[in-house]
């Protein structure tokens, strides 16, 4: 059933959406914004390894669910970098009272 | 053939969007229509504060659903775990219980420094 | 009466563009191509849109066609997953997030001039290309490894419809260490937010940044209250020397 | 009647191949989906005012139709010709998106339940190859990870609760609304590690192969761990639905009406129909999983049949509907019941409650389903028949014991804290001017 | 054609856990600490005395893990046919050989050293998190030295990094020190996407995880070279190569160094500028020359470069610009992480020569023996730095005046690391350069490309690294020491700088302590484990891939008769 969509297909989407996650990552001030930046990378990423693992030809000898575990562990991963993320934001607006990543400037030079 | 399955959850999804927007669509055409300034305005008494971001008081928010996402993430690991335990040993038993001890640390961590208080 | 006939002709617009697609494509492809789409646009909904809250509502959108994208790859235990940790909780989160950085509505505008967005567009337009081009150009492998990866791939088609129980014996003998590396991984990034959201400030409150010279060892008011869980509120700065 | 025909029909395309069953479906759809469901939850609001008036000691609504039976028919009507307006400066889109995300999540979890028995087939068992007696769940569709799916589609509500406050652009409703997702996210922590110890028992995260195997070693309610966990599933999902004890948001002095503040004529409808269709979909998902869905209670009615001969379909599903829909009903008075009678919880008390109280005892009662399963279920794994006599009874003693003492740990622990924060609290203000004075212990400074 | 089988899953023996005991114990360390300090010492003790009891507590843990590391080296109690690197570890995803053992110790000895390091000083009211966190970042690190496999070294990577933002970010107060720890998130998560989308592709070309597996099936599949040859392989190469240059600090990616130097606390800027760098690049190494060492020169011609090229141009980059940047100065913290960069161009240079030269395994040992003296120099400059920062309260460098008169022990310290840093001969600073020199040099020798130009850059900025380290040099003895300077060196600061003085000057004086050893390690460290229970895969034509040493690829592959040991264990 899932043969007939070919592999190259999930890559190109897989590139497309991680060129984005780059272009937000590189344009957004806000750093949420950057964070979602990130997601949008990290779930192509997900994207392009299990398309490779369900429509690639294994290793011969390989497991046959390295790319599941692969990605579970990335979701994994994925949701702790958020948590993180956002108590870092949370701590540097309490502290700059500003949500801008350009007006994070006290240490020049 | 379980993306056969799907398509009916596919289904049902755009029958629910339909059920659930049919009746909007059918609030503009029956019920009566005279928008007045007053009406607009929100269910406030007075105007809207512009407030200053209370962030002191509004952190345990951000707590809780912290900790929501750390246990989320744990549960879906423990899925897994619980289907195969039958064709699992004893070990599976000690790591799972590792992996919910350190979880449990965290846990007992919020606890006591008090980041479960609502204040 | 006019919207009951927008509404029909929406109907039927919906219908002509299905059948389009299905003929042009065929089913599955169909199928595949209209969620792509919806998942590539949506993405670009979450980089473009001004207020952060829609940016958030388009990354929603886009985690879950990518939820149905894995199901299309037949892995629906992770398509589960993915609903359940992105859509339950990270983008709980994140909306949280917004609330307590903006002001009460979170729509605050970002002027963006174009300007400054065109290196960023060219780098990505350029990476995009020399993606493309690798995945024209991948080599597929030799007859004879393919061949020789026969049980493999026969190990993975079984494998398909009873995945948790698969997974459960993959995660628990053969990757047990990333397992147990993950549970560390949640532990700590669990501790250090929370460590990091404390209201409390740290020590070196300095106002303009730099830590001044004396207020490193002595304990402002209010925390050493805190500290010393009132049983004794003197705030003698004590120089810090084993 | 219609209910009967549309099971004959799905059985026996369900028998003939795996190809899609175009039929079935579109009579779940149409029949159940569009006309069986919401006339059901219609009633559940009709019979909620009326048990609540008789807890009140009045009559409740009578003077629509007969016993007032067409009374929610009525409101739905009246809300239809409700002037429907949003706030000036709402994102209208958003606005009408909230009630939408809400009434999917509900519909959404209804697809996978097992109603009935559905058909008897022979088939083997995937663990161990032995050829057993299996039931084919009367569902819509049976998802091999059908738990995971429920929980998943469940957080999808809350994700609407929370546009439905932001999007009014009211400061009490985003607040009532984030108070409100933050109770639903907290109890769905303890919804879900309740759910694990069946996965566990049953080996399969699909609900037809946790109904079957209830049908086979009995019911997981009656197993201490199980009591345990159907206990700690009710409560989490009392919280989850936004009622009784927990239903914080719509009450407070300073919430008002919580995230439905800005919403008028049919769009409170939807949040309504959908408050009440979850509450139904959870009945029926405690029912599955707990309460061994359409299978009677002591008389072995099912199995008995089953390790004979396959009785006619028809007949089968018929009983198993009328005792699933009986059990769900059961639950449901338990929520009307909760709801007349328990006093609203102060919100700091529920969240501690969730965090401080549910969630340890649901780690520790995984492990003692953990023993539960080593010591009754391991030994029979895969064999036709349920677990011995003795092993069962030892199980029983060996799980309740541990049970009575993890319960009782946990509300030392629960208390012990909460006492802990009330020192804290008497000795923190104890310094500074109280203000109640005559409340300030003078505490030794 | 013989059908391989898949390769069973069997739960790891309990010899497998006893050697993962010193990262077992920092694990459960880590927790112990944390609880100490919440339910015993938080609301019943002043800051400092609960500072004093975690420094301690977690000091005695982190021996205590060393101990046990020092322990699994000595050569009776690890049994000598499990470190023949034939052995496979948890189901391949970590390799168990001398290489880890010894770099363990290393990676425990840093450890210990930045525990002893953030006694000195207490900058942020969260003690237990802070010790917790930095061993739950070791645990990470070790784990990312031993990995086998693209996903325990992505999630031991992802725990490193996490801990140390936190770590970065736990001065909450301190504007800089949240600002560097947001930057530091921003640019880490990005390059971790990078990374991660490029091991997504190197597991798409050859459909497993694992280094070996994944080394074997580019040698198999030849068509698969350089840039030139294939976009796909280029492209999965420079994605990989993006997210290993921004934990090792390399040019391009570059930008959070002086800020995250600067704004961190010295002790986690210590731990980031050893630590992490250490064991970024034991991994850099790992998968450059086990998975993809087939794209590390695409048959000696120039135009379709493999990594070698890209690498050696990184190099020479970042020196410069390190460097160049550094001269300019005020800001002590700034002008380390500026030489960082530098250093991390040195180090570049000696992956090249790996890449390149024919005695892989000498070559592996000089980078390792220059990555642990550089390690220790850090650690001690960083001490110096926590010092400042806590009795002086500012980072100037011209706030170190006089320092030799009034503190001639430290001082002497100071200078000798600095010395080693610039790489006057008698030190150990001096070895590490020459031999990853010599190395990149003997291998042009054989028709690779030519490095000279390589190592001339090297030896050039050395010699403008001399001016800005001098300069400090001149602030300690050459002036008149400045008011500040009054207050006595704590114990954890004065116990790191002597540490790292003596064994600077020791590895100096003998460096063949070091280096053999370290030498042994490189063997292990380029040989991968077989999966042991699976019959040797036979490529194409008919050879078999034997756990020797991938030889260069430039040379031809010698036709080795099919021999299928499959050694059950």
């Amino acid at each position: 059933m899932s043969q007939d969509v070919p592999l190259n297909w999930y890559l190109i989407v897989a590139a497309c959406v991680f060129v984005i996650g780059l272009f937000g990552v590189m344009t957004r001030r806000n750093p949420i914004a950057v964070l979602m930046s990130i997601e949008l990378m990290l779930n192509a990423s997900n994207l392009n390894i299990l398309a490779f693992w369900r429509l690639g030809t294994p290793n011969p000898g390989e497991a046959p669910l390295t790319g599941v575990v692969f990605t579970a562990l990335v979701i994994a991963v994925a949701a702790a970098e958020v948590a993180v993320g956002i108590a870092l934001i949370l701590v540097c607006y309490r502290v700059w009272k500003s949500a801008d990543v350009d007006r994070y400037d006290s240490m020049l030079g | 053939m379980i993306l056969s399955r799907y398509l009916f959850i596919g289904m049902l999804l755009l029958f629910a969007i339909g059920f659930a927007v049919a009746p909007l669509v059918l609030i503009r055409i029956i019920a009566p229509r005279r928008p007045t300034p007053h009406k607009g305005q929100t269910v406030e008494c007075g105007l809207e504060t512009q407030g200053e971001t209370w962030i002191r008081f509004r952190l345990q928010y951000y707590i809780f659903a912290l900790l929501f996402v750390v246990f989320d993430v744990e549960t879906v690991f423990l899925y897994p775990w619980a289907a195969s335990y039958v064709s699992l040993g004893w070990y599976a038993f000690v790591e799972m219980m590792v992996f919910l001890a350190m979880l449990t640390v965290g846990l007992v961590y919020a606890w006591a420094i008090g980041a479960l208080k609502w204040q | 009466m006019l919207l009951l006939m927008l509404v029909s002709a929406g109907m039927l617009v919906a219908g002509l563009w299905e059948i389009l697609i299905f003929r042009e494509f065929g089913p599955m492809r169909g199928v595949f191509v209209q969620i792509a789409g919806a998942a590539v646009l949506c993405a670009v909904g979450t980089v473009l849109a001004r207020n952060l809250i829609h940016s958030a509502l388009y990354l929603v959108a886009f985690f879950f066609l990518v939820a149905c994208l894995f199901i299309m790859l037949e892995a629906e235990f992770l398509a589960v997953m993915q609903v359940l940790v992105f859509i339950g909780a990270v983008a709980i989160l994140l909306m949280f997030g917004i609330m307590l950085t903006q002001d009460v509505q979170g729509d605050q505008v970002e002027a963006h001039s174009v300007l400054r967005r065109l290196p960023a567009a060219i780098v990505a337009i350029g990476l995009f290309v020399m993606l493309a081009v690798a995945v024209q150009q991948r080599p597929d492998f030799s007859k004879a490894r393919t061949e020789r990866a026969a049980p493999s791939v026969a190990a993975r088609e079984r494998v398909l419809n009873q995945m948790p129980q698969e997974l459960g014996l993959d995660l628990m003998q053969r990757w047990c260490l990333p397992f147990e590396l993950v549970g560390l991984l949640l532990t700590a990034s669990l501790v250090g937010a929370v460590a990091l959201a404390q209201p409390v400030g740290s020590l070196s409150a300095g106002s303009d940044g730099t830590p001044s010279p004396g207020s490193l060892t002595e304990t402002p008011e209010h925390l050493s209250r805190e500290v010393a869980g009132g049983t004794h509120s003197s705030s003698r700065p004590d120089l810090v020397s084993p | 009647m219609n209910g009967l025909w549309v099971s004959i029909v799905a059985m026996k395309m369900a028998a003939l191949s795996e190809p899609v069953p175009w039929v079935a479906w579109f009579l779940w759809l149409f029949v159940g989906f569009a006309g069986l469901f919401p006339l059901l939850v219609a009633y559940i609001v009709w019979g909620e005012r009326k048990v609540a008036a008789r807890f009140q000691d009045r009559i409740g609504p009578n003077r629509v139709g007969p016993f007032g039976l067409l009374q929610s028919i009525a409101d739905l009507v009246k809300l239809l010709f409700k002037e429907d307006f949003t706030p000036a400066r709402a994102d209208f889109l958003i606005h009408a998106l909230a009630p939408v995300l809400m009434l999917i999540s509900a519909m959404l979890s209804l697809a996978v339940i097992p109603f009935g028995f559905g058909s008897v087939s022979m088939r083997n068992d995937p663990v161990t190859g032995v050829l057993r007696p299996t039931l084919t769940g009367f569902s819509a569709v049976d998802l091999p990870s059908g738990v995971p799916y429920l929980i998943a589609v469940s957080s999808i509500a809350s994700l609407g609760l929370f546009l439905a406050g932001w999007s009014s652009r009211n400061k009490y409703a985003l607040l009532g609304s984030m108070r409100s997702v933050a109770q639903m996210v907290s109890y769905e922590i303890p919804q879900v590690l309740a759910t694990v110890p069946i996965v566990l028992w049953s080996g399969t995260l699909s609900l037809t192969g946790i109904l079957d195997r209830q049908v086979e070693t009995g019911w997981y309610v009656l197993t201490p761990p199980g009591f345990m966990a159907f206990v700690i599933f009710m409560i989490s999902s009392f919280a989850e639905v936004n009622r009784a004890p927990f239903d914080l948001p719509e009450a407070e002095s300073e919430l008002i009406a919580g995230f439905h503040l800005e919403y008028s004529s049919m769009r409170f409808g939807l949040f309504f129909l959908a408050e009440y269709m979850s509450m139904f979909a959870v009945c029926c998902i405690c029912t599955t999983l707990f309460l061994g869905g359409g299978a009677i209670p002591f008389l072995a009615f099912p199995r008995g049949l089953l390790g004979g001969y396959v009785v006619v379909d028809l007949f089968l599903n018929l009983i198993t509907i009328l005792v699933f829909s009986l059990k769900v009903g059961l639950l449901i008075f338990l929520f009307f019941w909760v709801r007349a009678t328990l006093p609203r919880m102060r919100v700091d008390r529920l969240m501690a409650f969730a965090w401080k109280l549910l969630i340890p005892l649901c780690l520790v009662n995984l492990l003692i389903a953990a023993i539960w399963f080593e010591i009754v279920i391991r030994p029979v794994a895969g064999r036709p028949d349920g677990p011995g006599f003795l092993q069962w009874w030892i199980g029983f003693g060996v799980t309740a014991l541990l049970e009575v003492l993890a319960f009782f740990g946990a509300v030392w622990l629960y208390r012990q804290d909460s006492e802990h924060s009330l020192k804290t609290w008497r000795s923190s203000t104890g310094s500074k001017p109280s203000i109640i004075a005559w409340r300030s212990v003078p505490t030794k400074v | 054609m013989p059908t391989v089988p898949v390769i069973p899953s069997v739960w790891p023996s309990s010899s497998e856990w006893f050697f993962l005991s010193p990262v077992l114990l920092m694990a459960f360390w880590g927790v112990l600490v944390l609880m100490l300090d919440v339910l015993v010492l938080r609301n019943r003790t002043l800051l400092s005395t609960r500072a004093k009891w975690l420094g301690l507590t977690s000091l005695v843990g982190a021996l205590a893990a060393l101990g046990l590391a020092v322990g699994l080296l000595w050569p009776g109690v690890l049994a000598t046919d499990v470190l023949s690197a034939n052995e496979e570890f948890f189901n391949g995803t970590i390799a168990f050989d001398a290489a880890s053992a010894l770099l363990q110790v290393v990676g425990i000895g840093f450890l210990v050293l930045v525990i002893g390091l953030s006694m000195t000083w207490v900058f942020t009211n969260e003690q237990g998190e802070y010790y917790a966190l930095l061993f739950w970042s070791a645990v990470g690190m070790i784990l990312m030295i031993e990995a086998e496999e693209f996903m325990t070294l992505f999630v031991a990577l992802e725990t490193m990094t996490i801990s140390i933002y936190i770590l970065t970010g736990l001065e909450t107060g301190s504007k800089r020190s949240s600002e560097a720890a947001l930057k530091y998130l921003i640019y880490g998560s990005a390059a971790s996407a990078l990374f991660l989308f490029g091991l997504s592709w190197v597991y798409g070309l050859t459909g497993t995880t694992r280094l070996a597996a994944v080394g074997r099936a580019l040698v198999e599949s030849r068509t698969v070279e350089g840039i030139g040859g294939q976009w796909t392989s280029g492209l999965a190469l420079l994605l990989v190569l993006a997210g290993f240059g921004f934990k090792v600090a390399s040019v391009p990616f570059h930008q959070w160094t002086p800020d995250v130097y600067e704004g961190a606390p010295a002790p986690v800027t210590a731990w980031i500028a050893s630590g992490s760098k250490f064991a970024s690049f034991i991994a850099m190494i790992k998968v450059l020359m086990l998975a993809l060492g087939t794209w590390s020169v695409d048959t000696g011609h120039l135009q379709s470069p493999g990594w070698v090229v890209i690498l050696s141009i990184l190099a020479a980059v970042s020196m410069t610009y390190g460097n160049l940047a550094a001269l300019g100065q005020q800001n002590f913290k700034r002008m380390l992480a500026y030489s960082s960069i530098a250093h991390s161009g040195y180090l570049l240079v000696g992956v090249v020569a790996i890449g390149v030269s024919s005695q892989r395994t000498e070559a592996t040992g000089a980078v390792l023996y220059y990555l642990c003296t550089y390690g220790l120099a850090t650690l001690g400059t960083f001490a110096v730095a926590a010092w400042l920062a806590h009795d002086v309260g500012s980072d100037q460098i011209d706030d170190l005046n006089g320092l030799g008169f009034r503190r001639p022990v430290p001082a002497f310290c100071l200078a000798i690391l600095l010395l080693s840093l610039i790489g006057v001969p008698p030190l150990a600073g001096f070895f590490g350069k020459m031999l990853m020199f010599m190395e990149a040099l003997n291998a042009g020798g054989n028709g690779g490309i030519a490095l000279t130009w390589l190592v001339v850059v090297a030896l050039l900025n050395s010699v403008v690294s001399a001016f800005y380290y001098v300069r400090v040099l001149k602030a300690l003895y050459l002036r008149q020491p400045g008011p500040a300077i009054g207050k006595s060196f704590p114990s954890g600061v004065i116990w790191t700088l002597v540490i790292a003085a003596v064994a600077t000057v020791g590895f100096g004086l003998n460096p063949t302590a070091l280096l053999d050893p370290l030498g042994g390690a490189g063997i292990s460290l380029l040989t991968s484990p077989e999966p042991a229970s699976s019959g040797r895969p036979v490529d194409s034509n008919g050879i078999t891939q034997s756990a020797t040493v991938p030889e260069n690829p430039a040379q031809t592959q010698v036709p080795v008769a099919p021999a299928p040991s499959a050694s059950a264990r």
